[in-house]
């Protein structure tokens, strides 16, 4: 096992840090998503993430990819909307890819982010520019891989990925939507920033947040 | 904001319980939020299968019953429902002939009875799905999630309902939904914008002197923001719109639907129009709706829908339906 | 003010057109603002005629057809109609068997109504008259003109029209209508006041803490303002003033009606909390509807109405109707 | 005929004064109904007044008597509500009770307003303090007779009529109404002026103002 390489507690201290946040910063994922779109992604992933809680309650899952996998089948069951299905396959990806090793090192989590844009572009077939959550995702696993290659730690990979996604979350401002909802707006949607992107980017702060504890 | 709400996150297993009591004739699982015929599911019939988000009653919970729907799965407020929901509901309702999904054209709809469609044919149950994708306001483009479906939606579960009340295969089925879609066609207008319990607020703001043209029923903005113009102006942008994508002409289902908040009486002056324009184009209205059936919560505005009619459409529209939202024959 | 019309003086007419577009099984005389059944008088049934100001649809003119009213004469909006259209509506309906006239209780329904009865005696059409009064939130007093008419009303027009289908005589479709109204109560609460389009403006300011109490079909201000709560609170200050009234047994037919602005949703909403305080009362609602029935232009709230139910009033109320508003069992 | 006896002109112009008011003034009477009725009175003042002025634009009668029948009778025909049976009756009453007389003085005046106002009190069993526009109408007529009685000319009767009748209105504003929609406000419609009371008010200003010309 390499030096900060990470385990499921690791794993659950994200997950439990992504539902404080998403609790937190509902209100505003709602307001970005009312702009360009329905106005329910912060209750939306509330919802969800709540759910998560009450299910690792009961059970934890002993190793990272088992905890990862049990998170997107949750999304997938409670979410509902464009980002159930898409954020529950991301995880649901993530998961599966880990496999049942028990930690994990910068590596195997760049493979692991490759593995949840993977499967979101599979089932959203969105590109880079489309304005969605890819435009975070897809920058944050390219700063993760690169970490990783440059054979850095988990927490300096986590820490590139994180900017990454914040950076591309905003960079969807000025895009036009070409996917989801707000793609009905045309030319309306430019000029907001879009919601699941917003939420991307919160998910993988909250790892950074987890792994300087 | 007020609403006639017990709480925000009650909204709907509320509704359920009430929509539960007021009509025997349904069966309602309000835990997992699934509404079905009371009777069960009817051996060979192909059973039908709709959900989406709520907020748009009596879509798509109003519709089950005799002639229309077997189930529906009602999501959070503007949220479609998730695959666990559409599978129960079709393993409820399948009398062995296969299940038809009528899904609304929204990533969010998509993916869920995608995924839920994968999940039945697993456990043995045969899935067709029909995308309904009526809303001439989006450009059906590579750059767009494809047209939305909204008023259409109506059509096709009454239609496609009435076919499988005659017993018919699930491919019958499909092709007759196929078609009521592929001959509709619908334009939505705000005069403004809803409010969701969750959000709190209206979902946009709109000036006295300012409409949304081309809104969907999730209240989002429409295409463009517009100047406030009489009824048979803003008919005419619609029905314009529609004409341009699909030329009107001969006997026609055509629906005024009202988005929620817009009284009945503006509804018909609405339709005086939309008559006057058929007849202008030589067309006509053998067959119509006016009133509140594809809703945003409380929006203020109204979408016209036309599918061209032939016989068989005709007929089984005009075939009996017995549901909360859509009564006739007995 | 936005509303969906071509002025504000050509919303009745406008919509008349519309009504008559867009449903055939109805004759409607425009310029006279009279809406009848398109098979005209049925020789030694008695007529039903009813009226009152527009604002209120589907109610009247949306319950013309079999089974329910044969003529309707829509007013200006909130202003009841003239003698005029009564008279003609009543000489049109008469099939001999004298008619009926269904008055909701205000001061210019009931002159208007009365002076077209005296005319119509002269001109030798057998007229009776019921006044609709069922609205607990005001005091029938010497101090009063005494209770309105809301909800009631929908029920005494589909139960008596019941029993004139049946052909019987006019005194005992009267009964049956005295009937209805004397076992009906109704609340009604405003969670947002309505627009007419002369005033143009909502007819009373309300904070978003703020409900109106007791309020009638006119949007005019309530009995008390009180503090906004949730569903099930108002519903049992609703049901507490019928129950009070008239205390809560057995079968009745139950209403939940929308004032116009409200979602369907929300008003399924407070039909379960209903449906819970009948059962905690041990009485249950037997039949119901849960819609906008009896409106007030695009006010938001909600209105219910308790009837009790005997055998007679249920098999009448269960009889088959065909009307734009209602209908069922053909 | 006595100095300053009335004739049809002098009823002609009076209607066509209130048309003119009332058409001025119909916003106000529905603010006054929209605080403790339905918003519709100024309007269907409007409707009847106008209606009026067609039918007059066709025949003018010959007699005042015939010209207010004819009035009463296209109110009743043309405004609904409480206002058209209660107006139409007023005038019917009033004209039957000039019979077909050409010049009408004082005394045939006052009698005829007391006509009217028997007329209302029948239809609408309102008394006075009951806010209505019998508290507008009953001083008026009072006023009239007293003047008439003292041998008054028309001018000066109509005068005492007329701010009797504004003064009766404006009395209606700490009244709680028994009659008619505002009754069902109970306490709550203390504070307003009635509508139909200022209606009747501006009825009685017009004749004043026709006369005084
Ligand atoms: N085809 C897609 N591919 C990737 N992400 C998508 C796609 N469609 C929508 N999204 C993401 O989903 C977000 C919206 O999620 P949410 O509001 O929860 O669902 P819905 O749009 O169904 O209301 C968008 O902001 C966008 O980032
Ligand atoms: N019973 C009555 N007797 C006398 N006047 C009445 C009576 N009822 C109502 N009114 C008068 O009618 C006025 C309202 O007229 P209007 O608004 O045109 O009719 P509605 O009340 O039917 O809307 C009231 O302000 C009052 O002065
Ligand atoms: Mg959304
Ligand atoms: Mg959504
Ligand atoms: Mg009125
Ligand atoms: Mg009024």
């Amino acid at each position: 096992m390499g030096a900060g390489d990470l385990d499921t507690a690791f794993f659950a201290a994200w997950i439990e840090e992504i539902a404080r946040t998403v609790g937190v910063e509902k209100e505003r994922l709602t307001r970005l998503d009312a702009a360009i779109g329905d106005a329910d992604h912060g209750a939306n992933l509330d919802r969800g993430f709540t759910a998560i809680t009450q299910a690792l309650a009961g059970t934890e899952p002993d190793t990272p990819g088992a905890l990862l996998a049990l998170v997107g089948s949750t999304l997938i069951r409670k979410v509902g909307g464009a980002s159930g299905p898409l954020y529950g396959t991301a995880f649901r990806e993530a998961g599966k890819c880990l496999g049942d090793a028990s930690e994990v090192s910068a590596t195997d989590l760049a493979a692991a982010l490759q593995a949840a844009l993977d499967g979101v572009q599979r089932l959203g077939s969105a590109a880079e520019g489309d304005k969605t959550m890819v435009d975070a995702l897809a920058p944050a696993v390219r700063a993760m891989s690169r970490a990783a290659q440059e054979g850095k730690e988990p927490g300096e990979a986590i820490g590139a990925a994180a900017s990454a996604a914040l950076a591309g979350a905003e960079a969807t401002v000025p895009m036009q939507a070409r996917k989801g909802r707000a793609s009905y707006l045309g030319p309306r949607s430019v000029g907001h920033e879009d919601p699941g992107a917003a939420s991307t980017a919160l998910v993988l702060v909250a790892l950074r947040t987890v792994v300087t504890r | 904001m007020k609403k006639l709400i017990n709480g925000v996150d009650s909204v709907v297993p509320d509704a359920l319980r009430g929509l539960a009591a007021a009509h025997p004739g349904l069966r309602v699982d309000v835990d997992n939020q699934i509404v079905m015929r009371a009777s069960g599911p009817r051996p060979g019939k192909v059973g039908l299968v709709s959900g989406g988000g709520s907020g748009h009653e009596p879509l798509h919970a109003g519709f089950v019953g005799y002639g229309m729907l077997d189930a529906a799965c009602p999501g959070e407020i503007f949220t479609s429902p998730v695959p666990d929901q559409m599978i129960a509901a079709s393993e409820a309702v399948n009398g062995g002939a296969g299940v038809l999904h009528i899904v609304k054209n929204y990533t969010g709809d998509v993916l869920n009875f995608e995924m839920a469609a994968e999940l039945c044919a697993e456990e043995g149950v045969e899935v067709a799905s029909v995308l309904v994708d009526d809303d001439v306001a989006v450009q059906d483009s590579l750059y767009t999630a494809g047209r939305r479906g909204t008023g259409a939606t109506l059509f096709v579960e009454k239609i496609a309902g009435a076919m499988a009340e005659t017993g018919a295969p699930l491919a019958e089925v499909t092709r007759v939904a196929e078609a009521v879609d592929a001959r509709s066609r619908s334009f939505g207008v705000a005069l403004s914008a809803c409010t969701t319990p969750a959000a709190g607020k209206p979902t946009f703001d709109l000036k006295d002197t300012e409409v949304e043209l081309g809104i969907g029923i999730h209240g989002e903005p429409g295409r463009a923001r517009s100047a406030m113009r009489g009824a048979r102006e803003l008919v005419h942008t619609a029905m314009d719109a529609i004409d341009e994508d699909m030329p009107v002409s001969g006997d026609n289902l055509v629906m005024v639907n009202g988005m929620g908040g817009t009284p009945l009486i503006e509804l018909y002056v609405a339709f005086a129009e939309v008559s006057d324009y058929l007849a202008g184009k030589g067309a006509r209205a053998a067959r119509s709706l006016v009133g509140n059936y594809v809703t945003s919560l409380d929006m203020q505005g109204f979408s016209v829908t036309v599918c061209r009619l032939d016989d068989e459409l005709t007929r089984l529209w005009d075939a009996p339906v017995e549901t909360p939202g859509l009564r006739w024959g007995r």
